[in-house]
Parts: C-alpha cells; structure tokens; sequence
C-alpha cells in the first residue's frame, strides 16, 4: 500500500484540514467533532441541507458544500458512517428556522447515525425530513435485505435538492423533490481493481489479472459477480443496460447521462465509455439532454465506473442548471 | 455474590483489550462481506470508552454501561456504533442503578441489549448479524439463570456467542452490508457476530 | 494492464469522441486531423490561443477549450505530441486576424512540430507567436540539454493567457503574459506507481512496492531518482521546497498553491498534501492568495501528485479569477 | 548500375516490415529512457507511407522519398517525425529527379538527410540520439563511395548506423526524453538510433 498519507488514522484529520485551508472561502471546517459547514450558513429563511457518510468519496460530500447544494457535510472515518454527535451540530448549524433535510444514502450505518441525529435534532426543536438515496440497481432490491445502496444518484440529489432549497422551497418541497430525484435515477458500477482502506492496508478484494467486478459498491465492497476482462462498449453495456431497464425508459425520453469515476480511471477512459452509453441511449430514442463526466462519487483509488440515468422532467432539470458553487462543482456563478 | 461497578470496568477493560487484540482479525473478516473496518471501528470505540472511564469514574455499573453506550455511538458509527450502542443503553437500563447484580438481573440486562440490537437493526435470526450471537447468548443465560450464579449466566452466554459466531459461517446475509453479496456471503463469518462473543467473553474473564 | 477501452489503437479517437459528445454545447471536435476547436471560433478580433500535446494528460489540453481558456486543442496520440497537419487547421480555425498564439511544452516532439505548424501558418498569413513552457524544476536546465519540461504551469499559462486574450490583448501581449506566468511558476512531482501507455501494455518504470520516484515528468518517463516511501509530509517537502527555492520567493511575497493529482490517486490525498504545503508556505511567509486542487494535467492511471506555485501579481490574479467555461475548468458564468 | 524508383519503394517497404516486426523492441528501448512509443510512432508512421504509396505510385526515387517525408510528418508526431520527415525530404531534394542514382548522389543524400536531423534536433554526436547512427553512416558511406558500388555505399551506411547505435550504450543523453534522466540515461541504447539502423539495413535488402 502506497499512499501519500502521513498516519492511516490521520487521514480523515489531515484531509479535511486541507480541503478547508483550500476552500477557506466557501466552508468552515469543524474539526472535533467533524463537519463542514457553508461558509455563510445557516441562510436566512433557507432549509439547510446535510448530507455525509463514510470518507474515502471524495469529492463527496464536502466537495458539495455551497451555494446551490448542501449546507454542511459530514465525513465519517474512511468507508464508515458519521456519528451522531457529528450529525447533531452541523444540523443545528444549518438551521435558520427553516428544517433541515438528511439526506442519507442507504446503507444500515448510515441510515441508523442519521436516524438517532434525526431524533436528536427533533428533540432540540429542529424539524427534519430524510430522504433516502438507493439507487444502485446491482443490489436486488428486496423486503429481506438491506435494499438497495445509494451510489452515484446521490450526486444529483444533492445537487437538484439544493438547487430547491435555495430558490425558497419548503422543508416539504425540498424533501419531496429529492425524493423525486431518488425514484427517477439508477445506477450501476464496475470495478477493475480494489480499493486500500488505509487502515486495513490490503487491497479489499482480489481480482485476477484478467477480472474484473461488475456492480461494486462505493465501500470497496465486492459486487455481483467476477467476469473475465472485455472491452470498454461490454463493460458498458452491462452497466447501462439493466439501469435502463430497471428505469422502464422510453423512446422520446429525456435524461441526464452521469459517467462517473472510482478514482484511479483516467478521464479519457470515462470518454470512451460515455461515448457507448450516450449512443445506446440515442440508438433507443433516448435524449441525453444534460451530461455530468468524471470523478464525483469515488471509492478511494479504485479503478472503474459508474453509469448513472437520471430521468429528467423540466422542473429538474432547471434545477440541475441553476447556479451552484461548491469546491467540485460549479457553474452560473 | 452478584456483580459490581468493578466487574463492569473490569468487563468494559477486558473488552477494550479484547478489540485490540483481534482488530486485525475483525477487519480481515469484514473484508470478505464487508468494507474492512470493523476491527478499527471497534477499536478506535473501546479505546474511547477506556478515555472516558477514565476521565469519571462510574459509581455503578449501569452508569458504567452507559457512559460505553454513549461513547461507542458517538465514537464507532458504522452499523456496529448505533447497535452497540443500543445494546449498552438498554442494558444499563436494565440493571438500573443496582449495586450488587443478580443473576436473573444479569439475564434480563442481556436480554434487554439483544431487544435493543433487534429493535435498531431489524434482524431476524439466520440473517447473519451479531444478533447470531446474541439471541442463543441470552437463551442461554435466561436457562442457567436458575442456578442463580453470575459466573454461570455469564460462561453459558459466552459458550452460545461463540457458537453462534461459528453458526453465522454457512448463512445467507440479509441485512448490513453483507446482504449486497447474496449468494456470495455464504460461507464467511458474520464480523460482528464475533465482536459479540469476544464482549461477552471478556464479562466472564472480568468476574473470574 | 485492465483499461476500460476498446483497442489500444482506437484510445485517442474514442475518447475525443466521447468528449465532443459530453461538451458539444462547448466544442466542435474534428476527427481527422483531429482537432477540438471552441464552439464559436474564431471570436472576431481576438487572439487565437491553441495548444496541444500527446494525449494521456487528460483534462489537459480539451478541457481547456472555451470562453476564456483555448480557442483549440490538438491531441496526439498517447504521449505523443501531434502534428503539423492536426496544428495547422486548429491555427486556422481560431484565427479571426488577430493572429495566434501557440502554447507548448518544451519536449523535443511538441516544439518540432509545432515550429513546423507554425512556419505554415506563417506562411498562409497568419501570424503566430509560441510561448513555451518549460516550469519543471525537476530537470536541470541546461544549455547542453532539451531544457526543462512543461507540466503543471501549463494550466496556469492556458487560463491566464486566455483570460488576456478575452479580454481583447494584442497578439503582443497574450504571448507576453504568457511567458510571464511561465517565467513565474515552478512544478515538481513524484510518483508512487507507474502508468502504463495502452499500445505498450506494460507499466512505464517499475517501482518497488517501497519505493516512488521523485522528479517525474508526465510521460510516464522516469524522474529524478527514486527514494524509500515515506510519509506525506516528507514527500511535500520534497517537492516544495525545490520549487520555492528555484522560484526565489521571498516572505510576503502572494502565491497561487495548485496540488495536481496524476490520475490515480484519490482527491483526500491530494488534499492531504495541499495542507502541508500551505502550512509551509505560511510558515514561510508566503501568502497563498489563490489555489487549485484535482486532477488537472495528468499521466494515464499513474498515482502521484505534483506541486506548481505562481508567483501572483495584481495583473495575473484578476486574469486568474476572470470567468471561464470550459469542461474541465469553471467559474464566473 | 544505379538506383531506381523500384528500389526506394522497395526500401520503403522493407523499412515499414522492420518497423512492424521490430514495433515493441522499440517501444521496450524508448522505456526506461523515453516514453514508450517510439515502436508504435515508427510503425503507425510507416504503414501510412506504405497507404501513400498505393494510393499514388511515385515516379521517381526522390518522388518516393518525398512522400515519405510528407507522411513520416504528419503521422508519427512527437521527436521523431519531424526528425526523420526532415530527413527525407533533404535526401528527397539531393535525389531531385534522377531516374538513375549512382554512388556519390547516394552519398550525398545520405549526408542531406543527416544534416537535415541535425539542423532540425541541434544535437551533436555523443549526445546519445539517431544523430549517433547517421554520422558514421554518412562518414563510412562518404568514404565507401569511391568505388563507385551503390550496394557498397549502403552495406557501409547500414553497417556503420548499427555500430553507432550499439556505441549509444554508454553515453550519456543531452537531447530529447532520455536527456531528463542525466547519469541514469547511461546503459541503454538510444531507441531513434536503432531506428534509424533498421531504415538503413533496409535500403540494403532493398538494393539486393
Ligand atoms: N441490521 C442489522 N442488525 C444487526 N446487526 C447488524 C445489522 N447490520 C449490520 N449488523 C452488524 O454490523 C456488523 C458490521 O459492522 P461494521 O463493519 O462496524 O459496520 P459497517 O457495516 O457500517 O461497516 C455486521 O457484521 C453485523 O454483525
Ligand atoms: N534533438 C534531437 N536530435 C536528434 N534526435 C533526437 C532528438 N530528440 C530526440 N531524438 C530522437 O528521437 C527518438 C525518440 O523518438 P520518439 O520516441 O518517437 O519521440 P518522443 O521522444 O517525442 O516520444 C530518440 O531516441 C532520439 O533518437
Ligand atoms: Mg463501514
Ligand atoms: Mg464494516
Ligand atoms: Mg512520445
Ligand atoms: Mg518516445
């Protein structure tokens, strides 16, 4: 394992501090216990937004803090969800009167820190509403299992859900429209090599030369199944189809294409992957209408993809275009 | 002679100990079927709890488990955080601020931890989870609750965690993060069904 | 070597291809010779800024193109620069009569061939300036040698000599401008593996599992020398402190600190890096008045990161923050 | 008898199954001091003169080698191209349009060749590049040429290049990719002069 770190249990420490001397104009950094915060939050009459889990994303969630988008992230240790005495403050923190909205990607940590902070919160006066990620379509869904992970849809409920709450919507509204974001989006991912949690120091699961994982968490958990290595389009196309599919997308359709990488894939390779998914989609009578390309939502430095669809309706997608400002993403502004 | 505050530190310090010990080995099985961390999270929460008694003595053993309780949700997050967390709590609610710990009450405040695990977690039994460990630990201690010994309650928790640790390996995952592998968990042992029966092995070191 | 691409051949042109699809409201990619010119190029009365180089160091030099940045970008093969006849029509195409100018990296390939593209489009008229980049302290310059590489500061000549050139500069003073943000800013990088070129198939230089390499260019050509690893802060001094010494800054003195990722290494890290190198510059009284962190010039998968500081003055930093829209870089609109 | 038109298609052709069959010897040369490319940059560059060339046959010998500079340019990008594009097309230019190419015009293109590399690269011998094959192939070619034996002039190019490119072994590289490496460049043979060793064996073959 080489990384450039200085102390594996430093890395969220160290990381954190830099992001924030980095981004000194857009957020303020809590160090103990942890969060980040929007610089000018809470905003005045404005629901906040919080969002965090595990760190080892990067750049979610506190790439994410700004106008536009979230209003406090909150990173765990790497692959491991916050706690609720990190979720509790920056909640507080964020709100102006408004409520606050949790969005919370579903895995058990996750959703049980949010659940207690939720209740903590409530229990100090703050009303909260959750909206809960899980869009990773590898993961059959089912009553008897954890249900579905949030991957890469997470990105875009952030972003459109923020996007609502700066334009004045109610806590309700927010939640609603993250929500909607939620249902309409699916997601899929592939890994070519592991990840190294730092403080593990071995590679999270093995792969042959010639093998790759096809539907991969972003906690360097092992996916679906191994399958031999194949060419870029193979790869594609068993990403993108059963998003599609399970999206029940029809010809005339519009979506946003989101080909994201898990850190160690160089962005020339995520071209030559949207390049297949993009004319798939325009073969089946699909419009990408809005495109999002590169490294949002990582494992660390894993090698591979992820393909994300979101079905857009106008209100969305005014949304996805209204300006935000964070450190990794921005535009209008 | 029941239990006291002493054996509750004494209990909470074996545990402490116990996590560090086995940290490699709790990350290794977490690899597999999870995301590597359990040992450091299990840890890095023990430690913390070893900081905070430190800090303020507890008076009882309840005060005890709880200050662990609190500790271990504010410190481990993860799924492990919240459950332990709950486990302790209801627990510590359990033996009230009892100075002298009873059999019967032992069994109850076990019972109460596993009802706190089900009640956060939703696990049944069989779905692979530290509740594997948990529900025979507390049929067990309830039956050598009779007897009316501790150490007995204690030995015979310890015994059917260990075994249920064991009993996790052929399983199905259905709920954490296991559950994502299907098919593919079968045949790994549940990570925090282990950290359960290490906890509950060092409750019968710490009465020894 | 897992990559997720098709045929080693078919790398370059794939994955422009993607790009062009992903940015067509930005670009217009030409595929053969395959160029990528700014959408509404050329921009009747201002100076046409073109750069280019092998492909590998993705964003660099596409995601560049745009309001305010590259008017056109020529991509080589993999750490190959391009030619004559992929230079000459991106000169043409982005010259509104206010001449053009080209950025390169000072390597033997890129200046040869862009003299050359330059002496034809002399030679159909339009008047071409070059401003060369050569920031890397790494390689010591010499009379008897190719001369320092370009790398990092590249970035920072693109976006300030573009933002001139927006502005509306003379042929003149876009290349002037350009040479003083070359003549202020030092690079130096390290990595901690090798990439590996697609049509090679096999890792550039082989690392021990303990050792990095400090020095590296961004071909994948081996560096300076190769060290035991060693923790973060060590290896950000390593790097630093050339670059500051090298760049001869003095306390008070107001910086522009851009942490560069080598495309496989994780966001965290690289943030791990920008705190120590901003705590040291602080330390030594430099002012860190502006900074960039992320995956900006890259070498393929490599893990490693480079440090580049410029030198700011008033002029340069308003040229820096002016808005731009490309791809890869944006702000201001 | 002289030189012809067949005979520099010939060469031309024989050069492109060179650079094909010798593709990763050279990419493997151009590693440890280079980039990794210069295999794929001669082999892409030469297949396309070998399209050219059916495309449009040449008339003449110097017509061919133009072609050949013209592609070599705008194919092969990076050191080389422009290097050997400018080799060619100053041979191509010595050769004019003589249909007939005896010793000493063939001496003399090989020297115009040469000294278009040198004047494009700047580089001297010893600085550890192709220039350390072309000097003493123009050197053996120039002295061989007395004879008045075509096929002499070439075995004596040919065999001079090969030596100059072995000699690059030891010497330290002050041009091109190689000159980043300082001391380290030493102990590897110079990719471009191997390169240009393979193109002059070629015209050997092709005169046989
Ligand atoms: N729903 C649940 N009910 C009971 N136990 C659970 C549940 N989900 C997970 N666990 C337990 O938590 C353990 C994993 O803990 P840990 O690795 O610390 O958290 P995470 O899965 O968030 O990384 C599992 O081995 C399992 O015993
Ligand atoms: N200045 C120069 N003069 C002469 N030959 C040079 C010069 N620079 C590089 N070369 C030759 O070019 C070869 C490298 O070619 P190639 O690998 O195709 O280009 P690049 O170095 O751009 O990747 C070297 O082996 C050397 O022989
Ligand atoms: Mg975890
Ligand atoms: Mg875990
Ligand atoms: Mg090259
Ligand atoms: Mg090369």
């Amino acid at each position: 394992m080489k990384k450039l770190i200085n102390d594996p249990k430093a890395v969220v420490d160290e990381s954190v501090e830099g992001f924030g001397l980095a981004h000194a104009d857009l957020v303020t950094v809590y160090p103990d216990p942890k969060y980040i915060v929007r610089k000018d939050a809470p905003v005045a009459g404005k629901v906040g937004l919080v969002s965090g889990g595990g760190s080892g994303h990067e750049p979610l969630h506190g790439g994410y803090v700004g106008m536009g988008m979230l209003d406090a992230a909150v990173p765990g240790a790497v692959f491991t969800s916050p706690t609720p005495d990190q979720i509790l403050p920056a909640t507080l923190a964020v709100n102006s009167g408004a409520g606050v909205v949790h969005i919370v990607k579903n895995y058990t940590g996750d959703v049980l820190n949010f659940e207690t902070a939720a209740e903590l919160a409530q229990a100090e006066g703050v009303e909260v509403r959750t909206v809960l990620v899980n869009d990773d379509v590898a993961v059959q869904d089912s009553l008897y299992t954890a249900g579905r992970r949030g991957v890469g849809g997470t990105v875009l409920v952030e972003k459109i859900a923020g996007a609502a709450a700066e334009r004045g919507d109610s806590l309700d509204a927010v939640a609603a429209i993250g929500d909607r974001v939620n249902q309409n989006v699916r997601s899929m991912g592939v890994a070519l090599s592991a990840c190294t949690v730092p403080h593990a120091g071995v590679p999270s699961f093995e792969l042959e030369d010639n093998e790759i994982e096809i539907g991969i968490g972003i906690h360097g958990e092992p996916g679906r199944h191994k399958i031999p290595m194949e060419p870029a389009d193979g790869i594609t196309d068993r990403l993108l189809d059963p998003v599609v599919s399970d999206l029940g997308l029809a010809p005339g359709e519009k979506v946003l294409l989101f080909v994201n990488g898990m850190g160690g894939t160089p962005l020339s390779e995520l071209y030559i992957v949207y390049r297949r998914a993009a004319q798939r989609l325009a073969d089946q009578g699909v419009t990408v209408a809005r495109s999002l390309v590169g490294n949002y939502i990582t494992s660390l430095e894993m090698q591979g993809c992820s393909i994300t669809v979101l079905r857009l309706d106008e209100e969305m997608t005014g949304l996805w275009d209204a300006p935000v400002h964070t450190a990794a993403l921005r535009w209008g502004v | 002679m029941g239990l006291d505050v002493d054996w509750a530190v004494r209990w909470l310090t074996l545990s402490a100990e116990a996590m560090a010990e086995h940290r490699v080995e709790l990350i290794e099985l977490d690899r597999p079927i999870g995301d590597s961390d359990h040992g450091e999270n299990m840890d890095r929460g023990f430690k913390a709890v070893m900081d905070k008694l430190a800090e303020a003595p507890p008076e009882t053993a309840g005060a005890a488990l709880k200050l662990t309780a609190m500790t271990l949700m504010s410190k481990v997050g993860g799924a492990a955080g919240p459950l332990y967390g709950t486990a302790f709590l209801r627990a510590a609610t359990a033996l009230g601020d009892a100075a002298d710990i009873d059999a019967a009450t032992l069994a109850a405040a076990l019972q109460a931890a596993r009802d706190g695990i089900v009640a956060r977690g939703k696990a049944e039994s069989g779905d692979k989870t530290m509740v594997d460990a948990w529900t025979p630990a507390v049929d067990a201690s309830a039956a050598a609750a009779g007897e009316g010994d501790v150490r007995k309650v204690l030995a015979a928790a310890a015994d059917a965690a260990e075994a249920g640790a064991v009993s996790t390996d052929p399983m199905l995952a259905r709920k954490g993060r296991a559950s994502y592998l299907g098919e593919r968990s079968i045949g790994h042992r549940d990570p925090g069904a282990v950290s359960s029966a290490l906890i509950l092995r060092a409750a019968v070191g710490a009465a020894e």
